[in-house]
């Protein structure tokens, strides 16, 4: 099939397939891709800057905001990052809290990551149960924070809102149904022929090729790597939880759908832990309101890969510098790389497959001259 | 003579009924299709939301009339009726009676090429709207197009063989005659039609040129308002044909039964096959263009010809 | 009330724009449409073309960077449109409202029919701002540029 | 842990300062010339392949460019330098490791760092028309001033 | 074929839908919805204002219209005011049906109760 001899394809802003206005630019011969440019930035909000304009307090409110899908991994992030500025000791059941909220975060997000999938691959059917699966976990997530996306619970210092013996009881029952779906889905997504017609063999991402490309998260694992920031630097209470590093050796879009979804049973697992070792205590510690001069790097496996935020404080109640590098920035490299040689028709289907999410790539400033 | 009956057939209160009949396969579809994904689908417009597509096309008529600058405007213009007359036309063919309202030695032909002229009005919709989604929509239409017609066409002649007749009303007949139905006698012939309806109708897994998340709405892209009324409109009587031209070649058409009139047996039958086809639409994803067309020509056109072949040899029929 | 006016109500397709949202808003958008709460029982039907929408639900602030491309769409729409603010975000610029890449809410670009607060708005908190929205359009009660039907360009 | 900070003994000469502030974060501090050569042993020798990203921060006559390069993915260690504001010129290191391209660019785009040998030092996130030279997260560009930029004023 | 069993038992089984708005939508008891003051115990200290991330909060200290200025089209519903309010004035209540067809209306002004004021002022 041709639709003529090399002809460039815009993508985006507005596009279906995006959830998220992005832009890239595709050379297509004929039906094969051979050039991709990507033009981030519809989303920038300038939120860098803005994090030196607050207080340390009020950014946790920008940190969870950068996000509304993985606004828990921000916010542990950013605690995480600011505590070490510090440095303070949290109390052992807020880093169980945590540790909990992020484990469900995990499941939503990967449930709603595999729908989409569906979706994109024309599946609706599927999408709609995953979607209606999951709102299990956000019932969950909006009894515990009292909000289903973003749950403002992380504290610095903390956490805000305690885990009742009533409320653990129904996570774990919500759990062992929840699991029990996700293998159901699973049992589809492997032997569907029409999805696996769609993700066998595409957007292939060699483990080479991953390393070199900087390649984080579940694209990463898909490709065969092992690693996992949960494993290899454990936060918040990992290091004290058993649980597996999901790897997959196909290096293709089915490959990162299979790692995710068998990622929602290992979490499942791990809150079904965390629940039943839950420490007693505080649950906060409060925190100074300046801040010495200092540095930090603070690291966490948010749903799509590493996060990771750096911030650097000046001695006011304002940071000097804070970094923020979202999982799909650290992805970009390598699915622009995936996407040459591809089909035009599973272009969707393989900037899917990192799960992109752009609102948190765009950090600072765009502005339009004539805007 | 043949302009007189054409007129005829356009005062014909019939049409009426027709367009009914379309809006009420549409809930049909979205209600089944909803229920699958297990939702409640279309509520509040009338009872059940039964209204619901009468809303959508009153709706879309009263709209403001956008025609794109970069357009060819007296295509754009007249392609949304050609396409809603097209399918309209076809259904007068169908012997949703018992006899088709014109019915005449070889309309199973005329049928294979008012689809074809379908899809060619569907390709002259997507390519002048100029938008690019729009002309990707229509090259992936009229390759789809190139694929599924001709198994569809020899699906067709395979009941044909078998009753000696190029007429849709004979053939229907000749399954109350022998009651036994095609869909026993052929069944590879039905699944294969089946199939080819789905990609006629641009149905998952082969709702590849209007695939959302890929070309937002394919060839529909760049029409609004009344033309887009209108094209939903045919698209409903495309489903309306679809499965009554299924059900009068597969299950045996519209034969009396008891004191039910004939009408009412055929459109029982066709909203079994409309619920297949939704079903069918619900649990599969989409295929690629090019999977697409090898897999019609590597399965359904082997198959057809096997087909073919056990009929010509006297097994079904 | 008169056949066009009941089809409307009945019948708002709509288009979901982000710009520039952190997705928290879009994924409640779309959580709307999922079997828990299946907006599709308002006749409410999501779609990708502006040219088929009649409702744009916003979400985000307005990054300048995509300014020029929301009043695209809007202009896109054919009348009678409406206009939906999802989040606090579209609806005042909320956090980033003091952001320098930001425009703040919806209505600093294009007209606004109904505003819907939260941070994100829950499904039903969406549900409930569309269903003022058509009572709104049920009612006398006109905003934004709606005229109504009246003005029909034909 | 041990064994790079020990490793880390053996480039005494280009390393300014080593801190390690807690378990598997360490920040070094290295001299600006022969940056790039010291850089590539480093890598080779650590095997430091895994490049999590680039932090530029301006230090008001300075700016300091912080590479955080993951040891197996498990340890984090920080690799500062200095670039003077008046040239800010470094070498890119995509040759090196390929997936620097876009923290490098978008490094470019907001702090204004030339990365020489760098594939395509063009705008990512900065949007088409914005004035050159005006680099966002210089401190000397306050919100306020930013925004009239933005808003068409220079 | 293998999501076949699955679907064709949606049919015959219950949708999930939930009927809102004409039944009550699902509210945890701990929902953060919009919050509200009580003004006979707030003594305008203005911790909530300078809790607030988005400057949702506007206090005015004196005057005929002393009290609270909230902006409920700004608000991101964080729950901050209410933990930083010494006095325990500001409720966070789980009313999140705030939706609106004008932003003017999103502006609620709390005011002081007069006497209240005057014997805050005495102690
Ligand atoms: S239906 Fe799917 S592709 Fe279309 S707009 Fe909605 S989410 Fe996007
Ligand atoms: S990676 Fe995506 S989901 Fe995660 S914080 Fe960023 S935008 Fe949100
Ligand atoms: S895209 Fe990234 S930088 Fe921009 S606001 Fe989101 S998190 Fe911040
Ligand atoms: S209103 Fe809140 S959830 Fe919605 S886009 Fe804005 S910050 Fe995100
Ligand atoms: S009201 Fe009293 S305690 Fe509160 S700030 Fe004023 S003086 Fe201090
Ligand atoms: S809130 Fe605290 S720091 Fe701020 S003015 Fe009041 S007393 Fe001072
Ligand atoms: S809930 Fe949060 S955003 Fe709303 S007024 Fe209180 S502090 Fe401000
Ligand atoms: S914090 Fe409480 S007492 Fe102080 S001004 Fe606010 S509402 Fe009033």
């Amino acid at each position: 099939m041709s639709y003529g001899s090399t002809i460039k394809v815009p993508f985006g802003p507005q596009h279906p397939a995006l959830k998220e206005p992005e832009y890239f630019l595709f050379e297509v011969d004929g039906d094969i891709v051979v050039k991709v440019t990507p033009r981030i930035g519809y989303v920038h909000r300038g939120v860098e800057k803005a994090f030196e304009q607050e207080t340390y307090l009020h950014n946790l409110y920008l940190a969870e905001r950068i996000c509304g899908i993985c606004s828990h991994a921000h916010t542990t992030c950013y605690t995480q990052t600011v505590e070490g500025l510090i440095p303070l000791e949290v109390p052992p059941r807020a880093v169980y809290i945590r540790l909990i909220m992020a484990e469900l975060e995990r499941l939503h997000s990967h449930s709603l990551w595999v729908g989409i999938a569906a979706h994109e691959a024309g599946f609706d059917t599927l999408f709609m149960y995953l979607w209606r699966d999951r709102e299990m976990i956000m019932d969950l997530m909006e009894e515990i924070s009292g909000n289903r996306v973003t749950h403002a619970i992380n504290t610095i210092g903390g956490v805000r809102r305690d885990i009742t013996s009533e409320q653990a009881n129904k996570i774990k029952k919500f759990m062992d149904k929840f699991e029990a779906n996700v293998k159901e889905y699973m049992k589809v997504l492997e032997t569907e022929q029409t999805f696996l017609k769609r993700t066998k063999g595409v957007g292939i991402l060699k483990p080479r090729d991953a390393i070199s490309l900087c390649a984080v998260g579940p694209t990463l694992r898909a490709s065969g790597i092992k690693s996992d920031v949960r494993a290899d630097d454990p936060y918040l209470a990992y290091g004290e939880i058993p649980f597996n590093v999901i790897t997959h050796d196909g290096c293709d879009v089915y490959a990162r759908t299979i790692v995710r979804c068998e990622e929602m049973i290992e979490s499942a697992n791990i809150i079904r832990y965390a629940l039943d070792h839950l420490p007693e205590g505080k649950i906060k510690v409060p925190p100074p309101r300046t801040i010495a001069p200092n540095e930090s790097v603070g690291r966490v496996e948010a749903p799509r890969g590493e996060l990771i935020h750096y911030a650097r404080s000046n001695g006011t109640a304002k940071p000097e510098r804070y970094k923020v590098r979202a999982p799909t920035l650290g992805n970009l490299a390598s699915v622009c790389q995936t996407l040459i040689g591809a089909h035009v028709a599973d272009i969707p289907m393989i900037l899917a497959g990192i799960d992109p999410c752009f609102s948190c790539m765009d950090r600072v400033v765009i502005i339009n001259k004539d805007a | 003579m043949v302009l007189y009956e054409i007129v005829g057939v356009f005062i014909y209160p019939g049409i009426a009924f027709l367009f009914g009949l379309a809006f009420l396969y549409e809930w049909i579809d979205r209600k089944f299709f909803a229920r699958v994904q297990n939702r409640i689908g279309p509520l509040y417009t009338g009872r059940s939301g039964i209204l619901q597509p009468v809303a959508d096309f009153i709706k879309l008529l009263s709209k403001e009339d956008i025609v794109p600058a970069s357009c060819e405007k007296p295509i754009f213009s007249v392609i949304p009726i050609v396409y809603a007359t097209l399918p309209l036309i076809a259904l007068f063919v169908i012997p949703i009676t018992g006899s088709a309202l014109i019915a005449f030695e070889g309309d199973v032909i005329f049928l294979m090429f008012v689809s074809a002229l379908i899809t060619l009005t569907v390709f002259l919709a997507g390519w002048s709207s100029a938008g690019s989604f729009s002309r990707i929509g229509s090259i992936r239409s009229a390759l789809q197009m190139l694929s599924y017609e001709i198994p569809f066409g020899l699906a067709l002649i395979g009941p044909a063989i078998s009753t000696h007749s190029l007429s849709l009303t004979k053939i229907a007949q000749w399954q109350a005659a022998n009651s036994s139905w095609f869909l026993w006698l052929q069944p590879i012939g039905f699944a294969v039609v089946l199939i080819s309806l789905l990609a006629e109708l641009e149905l998952v897994p082969f709702d590849i040129p209007e695939a959302e998340t890929e070309i937002v709405a394919g060839w529909l892209t760049e029409y609004g308002g009344r033309r887009l009324a209108l094209f939903r409109l045919g698209k409903d009587l495309e489903l309306v044909m679809a499965s009554t031209l299924v059900a009068s070649l597969y299950l045996g058409g519209a034969q009396p039964l008891f004191f039910i009139p004939p009408v009412v047996i055929l459109i029982l039958k066709s909203i079994i096959v409309l619920l297949l086809i939704s079903f069918i639409r619900a649990i599969f994803a989409r295929f690629r263009i090019d999977q697409m067309t090898s897999g019609m020509w590597t399965y359904l056109l082997p198959l057809m010809i096997v087909q073919i072949l056990l009929v010509q040899f006297g097994i079904g029929g | 009330m008169s056949v066009r006016k009941w089809a409307r109500i009945r019948s708002p397709w709509l288009i979901h724009f982000n710009t520039g949202g952190c997705n928290g808003c879009d994924i409640e958008f779309v959580a709307a449409i999922t079997p828990r709460f299946d907006v599709e029982r308002f006749g409410i039907k999501l779609q990708g073309s502006p040219r088929h929408a009649d409702v744009l639900g916003v979400t985000g602030p307005i990054t300048m960077q995509i300014t020029k491309r929301l009043v695209r769409i809007y202009r896109q729409m054919p009348e009678p449109k409406f206009v939906v603010a999802i989040g606090t975000c579209a609806t005042s610029g909320g956090p980033f409202k003091d952001c320098y890449s930001v425009h703040g809410g919806v209505d600093t670009v294009i007209p606004v029919d109904v505003y819907i607060p939260g941070c994100p708005p829950k499904p039903e908190a969406i549900i409930y701002g569309i269903a003022k929205l058509l009572n709104k359009l049920s009612g006398s009660g006109s905003g934004g540029e709606d005229n109504g039907g009246h003005t029909q360009k034909t | 842990m041990e064994d790079i900070l020990k490793r880390l003994e053996g480039y005494k000469d280009n390393i300014i300062e080593i801190k390690r502030p807690k378990e598997r974060r360490i920040f070094v501090r290295v001299k600006s010339d022969g940056f790039k050569n010291f850089l590539s042993r480093l890598i080779e020798d650590l095997e430091l392949r895994h490049l999590s990203t680039i932090t530029g921060v301006d230090l008001g006559q300075e700016m300091e460019l912080l590479y955080h390069f993951s040891y197996k993915y498990s340890v984090e260690i920080s690799v500062g330098v200095k670039v003077p504001k008046s040239a800010p010129k470094v070498p890119t290191i995509t040759d090196l490791i390929p997936g620097a391209i876009f923290y490098e660019q978008e490094i470019h785009d907001l702090l204004g760092i030339e990365f020489e040998g760098h594939p395509n030092m063009g705008p990512l996130i900065v949007p088409e028309g914005w004035p050159e030279g005006v680099y966002p997260l210089r401190k000397e560009y306050t919100v306020q001033e930013l925004n009239r930029i933005a808003r068409g004023g220079r | 074929m293998s999501l076949f069993r699955e679907a064709a038992r949606q049919i015959l089984r219950k949708p999930a839908t939930v009927k809102y708005p004409f039944e009550p939508g699902i509210v945890p008891p701990g929902l953060r919805g919009r919050p509200v003051w009580d003004m006979e115990k707030c003594i305008l200290c203005v911790l909530c204002q300078n809790a607030c991330p988005t400057a949702a909060i506007k206090m005015i200290p004196k005057g005929p219209d002393a009290g609270i200025e909230y902006h409920l089209d700004r608000c991101i519903f964080c729950a901050e005011c209410a933990d930083a309010c010494p006095r325990k004035a500001i409720t966070i209540t789980t009313n999140f049906e705030l939706a609106d067809t004008s932003r003017s209306t999103m502006v609620q002004h709390y005011k002081k109760p007069q006497q209240a004021q005057t014997q805050a002022a005495k102690t």
